[in-house]
């Protein structure tokens, strides 16, 4: 895969240098196959300084963080609030005191979730009340809201999907209105790749009050993301989708309104003061961080995110659309192929879910993966999208910054081979 | 990767023309297995006759939505249970299930598995030995409710662990 | 530290081996002095196995887990399913499917305070029910009780502690009646070293039907650890005290208790089937892991506990148990230093919390730390036990199995300098 | 490491014979903070005269709990804003947080901070920052309050960020 033949405008300068950085893109799979990784949207290959990095803060610096004050202890409380400062950066956040590290995304969400059912005043959320979130969810961004909904007696509600897969916005008036309490949904979809209106929707949230959650887990990776230009009031991702180490991500939220919540996990590090009838807690973003953090995650994510900022995210929105091009054109050649979502690599993320008449994803993504390329199959954990396509599964490719026209073209003489080797088409 | 050693011919045909299919009447238990990774469903009927030692397996209907693997288990499994006494017809299903968990270790017994000896590639694909056995549990799931003396309600969808 | 003069009854075989295998004890700090690493209850250090394992993981193998099936992907469940097999195997778990991966020991506490809130039948915690902890928990089992009993209207109440340092059970017939639901427990006392007889209290809880937690935060590190044997329904400890990785944490349940528990987090893996209007949930453990979870935490994780079990927790505990009482009798070398909990090394883990007359602990840390001797100094997350005792904070030492005789030496000297620095005693 | 650039005799002595220590009365507002790190608290009254420009503080009385660097570091604090107008004060404030927030790049100024210019070597160690400025921040918290307009009712625990 090192010597490029097409050469696309927006492709990353010296795509080979970075190839070079993720030392798993030089292995080799069976049969000597070598590998294609275009499942990026499912988890990120980790450039080999975000791994030093961690091997770095394990083999010398590793010890407790603000608790710990010794010489140690200093140093890791430096990397672990470092990672918080550079995600800070990163996201344009106000306010480094913003920015809340949980598990990975979905825990991000489910903390706004469990927050606002304990809130207590204007944020709320109980019977009577309306949460709206999208039919082009992930699960992460479903379930936690089911759960809060049936918990508290309010009401689920859902913007559609159009034919060509964006949101369907015709009913916005009836379902953003005086009872919505607060919007949640997916800024790109990992399903359908739909870059969606978020500053409008959340504009028009915060007319009636409702607080907006943008599910950044496929955004922040591929585009800019500026989380005050975003119009939410919280914005979650995920550290393993942007090179960084998987047990960590992110919530940024509105100091006011984070301050407005309850604890969610208790714990240590979480407190003010401990009494065995009664207990305050610290500020954020402590206050939120029950118990001991993911100290080497942070130091690993905060090397991925300045990674990511030298290149530059305009570089990295780039390539993936030049990818997504390429690769919407290739498909387009594959006949019995039908790719699920809006059609313009403008318009869209660097996932593309995709059928083929007649041959199961499963089988599909089989026979890809004997030649070396990975891809992915099944729900994507957006059962609704799916379902709402008529479809029970779909075969999924997702490029990243180290994708290279070569493996798109790798991937459409695997289609073909996957037709002839079911006899279809 | 031998992909030949996992699509046997044996499995496209079942894939292609599958046996049993389709839901029927009369039936004691009803399940909805899926598998929670794919979405793969499967909606199976059991109809049993007799009981105790005398159990004998009259039908097995079902609706499946899956790939090659989990369509092709699905009309095998019919195949090699229908018409046996339910005692046979759960070492058939124990005899398969170590097959399948076997990583590729287990030699399979044609004499028991008749043309479920196909499936012994796929237990070197551990992400699709699920596929393998989804309607397998499904008609264990379905056959020990009916022990159970539980009635013929749709139950609820079970993911297949 | 390479050559020890004393040699100890119960001493690790080979410390001197075992030491090489862990990078950060060969470190230099400030003025060239070696680390004297004595905060392991903080944090453990981490063997070079456990690091390349994680390497390897993310150099060669890194995929989301369960969701690809590529080869990639196989390897990458493989490598974190087979951490799951190796925490079961060293926990003698009776399935593998007992082990739950949480983020850390403080989110698998809110696990189950959360789930017995919204759990309906005999586990459910409501108004009128009692939950049972003590005085010497950590701020992690004892603020998400709190909240629980704060949200559900059920009353706290706690053991307390008798002068020696021991759990005082005086009134465990009152304590433990038939309205209690739950005991939640340490089995070894972070700040006063105090090993509780859990078996016995598990049993005594199990008369009136409560459910018992074991916090094993610091017994799985020390000593050996049998699920079955402890009579508990869950118990729960933290990846990073065990020589692994932050961010993983490990919740075991009884499959039956399990079971009967709702959801904690929603999201992706956690799910049988999702629709906008309802959805269904995994069986255990998946049930409780929502998002992706820690893969390569838990890759290090199983390379952390093979390390131990190869080591043999026997052997470890012997080694804890050889270090504290060579340390209790250094420590009663030093005027005015009042040794906080029991005073015999059988009865207690490796922490040891104490006091200098005339000093604060943050100064008696300082000065140490300007040796290179890393302790821990303040309320160690257990302010009601140091409250008990009339102390704001006291400085902590706590060994491990790299601790070496010559570590506590030098720690006893400096000690004795910290007196003379600030002139006391 | 230079612990004698973290214990200079100012911050010992400080320590040793704390200056203004004890709660007095008259106070408009008094609070309590704590570093929830380590447990050390301060109970802290401020008393001001005057208001707007005018405003003169008159009294700081205090009682804390702590380490050598957070208690000579109320002492100090007391020496400093007592007897000053709050404009003054909050000035010198202000230049003790710079001092304590530089990392140790901050030269301090002797003319305003006097006793304090000897916290110059705390600031490297970012550890004891927080202790230093323990009741620094309740002051401010307490001058803050009564400037509100609030009135002299002991207030929740606040922990110093
Ligand atoms: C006894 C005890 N319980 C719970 C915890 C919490 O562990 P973690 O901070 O990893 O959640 C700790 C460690 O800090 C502990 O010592
Ligand atoms: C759009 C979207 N939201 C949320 C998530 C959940 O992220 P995580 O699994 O890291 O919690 C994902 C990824 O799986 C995603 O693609």
């Amino acid at each position: 895969m090192t010597v490029e033949t097409v050469h696309l405008p927006g492709l990353l300068d010296g795509l080979d240098v970075i190839r070079d950085d993720f030392p798993i893109l030089s292995r080799t799979l069976a049969d000597g196959h070598p590998l294609v990784y275009l499942d990026s949207a499912n988890t990120s290959q980790k450039p080999q300084v975000v791994i030093d990095a961690m091997v770095d803060h394990l083999e010398r610096h590793n010890a407790n963080v603000a608790r710990a004050m010794h010489q140690l202890g200093a140093e890791s409380t430096a990397g672990f609030e470092g990672g918080r400062d550079k995600v800070a950066a990163f996201l344009n956040a106000p306010s480094r005191e913003e920015v809340i590290f949980t598990k990975n995304a979905s825990e991000a969400i489910n903390l706004v979730a469990n927050t606002l059912a304990w809130a207590r005043g204007p944020l709320q959320v109980g019977e009577g009340d309306e949460v709206l979130v999208t039919e082009m969810e992930h699960h992460s961004n479903i379930v936690p809201w089911q759960l809060l909904t049936e918990r508290t007696g309010a009401r689920l509600r859902w913007f559609g999907i159009t034919d060509d897969g964006l949101l369907d916005l015709s009913d916005i008036d009836e379902l953003i209105n005086e009872r919505t309490k607060v919007v949640s949904l997916t800024w790109v979809s990992n399903m359908l790749g739909t870059v969606n209106p978020v500053a409008e929707i959340a504009r028009r949230a915060h007319e009636v009050g409702a607080v907006v959650l943008l599910d950044a887990a496929q955004a922040v990776p591929q585009m800019p993301v500026d989380v005050q230009a975003s119009g939410a009031d919280f914005v979650v991702f995920t550290g393993h989708k942007v090179t960084g180490p998987t047990g960590i991500g992110v919530l940024w939220g509105r100091r006011e309104v984070l301050e407005q919540l309850p604890p969610f996990l208790g714990g240590g590090e979480m407190i003010a003061t401990v009494s065995m009838e009664r207990s305050t807690y610290a500020g954020i973003p402590h206050r939120f961080e029950a118990g001991t953090p993911p100290i080497v995650e942070a130091v690993g994510l905060g090397a991925a995110v300045d990674y990511l900022a030298a290149i530059g995210m305009h570089n990295v929105r780039a390539h993936e659309e030049a990818i997504t091009r390429y690769a919407l054109e290739g498909l387009a050649t594959v006949s019995g192929l039908t790719v699920l979502g809006p059609q313009q690599a403008e318009q869209r993320g660097g996932a593309i879910s995709f059928e083929i008449e007649g041959i199961h994803p499963h089988d599909v993504s089989q026979v890809l993966d004997s030649r070396g390329i990975a891809v992915r199959a099944g729900h994507h954990c957006a059962k609704p999208a799916h379902k709402r396509f008529g479809v029970q599964s779909s075969t999924r490719m997702s490029s990243y910054l180290y994708t290279t026209p070569g493996e798109i073209d790798a991937l459409v003489d695997g289609l073909e081979y996957t037709k002839k080797y079911f006899r279809a088409g | 990767m031998d992909l030949d050693a996992l699509y046997q011919e044996i499995i496209l045909d079942h894939y292609k023309n599958p046996h049993h299919a389709g839901l029927r009447d009369p039936f004691e238990a009803e399940v909805h297995h899926v598998n929670p990774t794919c979405g793969d469903e499967v909606t199976l009927r059991v109809h049993l006759s007799g009981a105790g030692a005398d159990a004998v397996v009259e039908d097995v209907s079902y609706d499946a939505e899956g790939c090659s693997i989990s369509q092709a288990a699905a009309s095998v499994m019919t195949d090699l249970v229908i018409g046996r006494s339910l005692t046979d017809a759960l070492a058939v299903h124990e005899s398969f299930l170590t097959l399948m968990q076997g990583r590729g270790g287990v030699e399979p017994d044609e004499d028991v598995l008749e043309d479920a000896i196909a499936f012994a590639g796929v237990a070197k694909f551990p992400a699709r030995v699920k596929c393998a056995l989804l309607s397998w549990m499904a008609w264990k799931d379905a056959t020990a409710r009916i022990v159970a003396g539980e009635t013929a309600v749709p139950t609820e969808t079970e993911e297949t662990r």
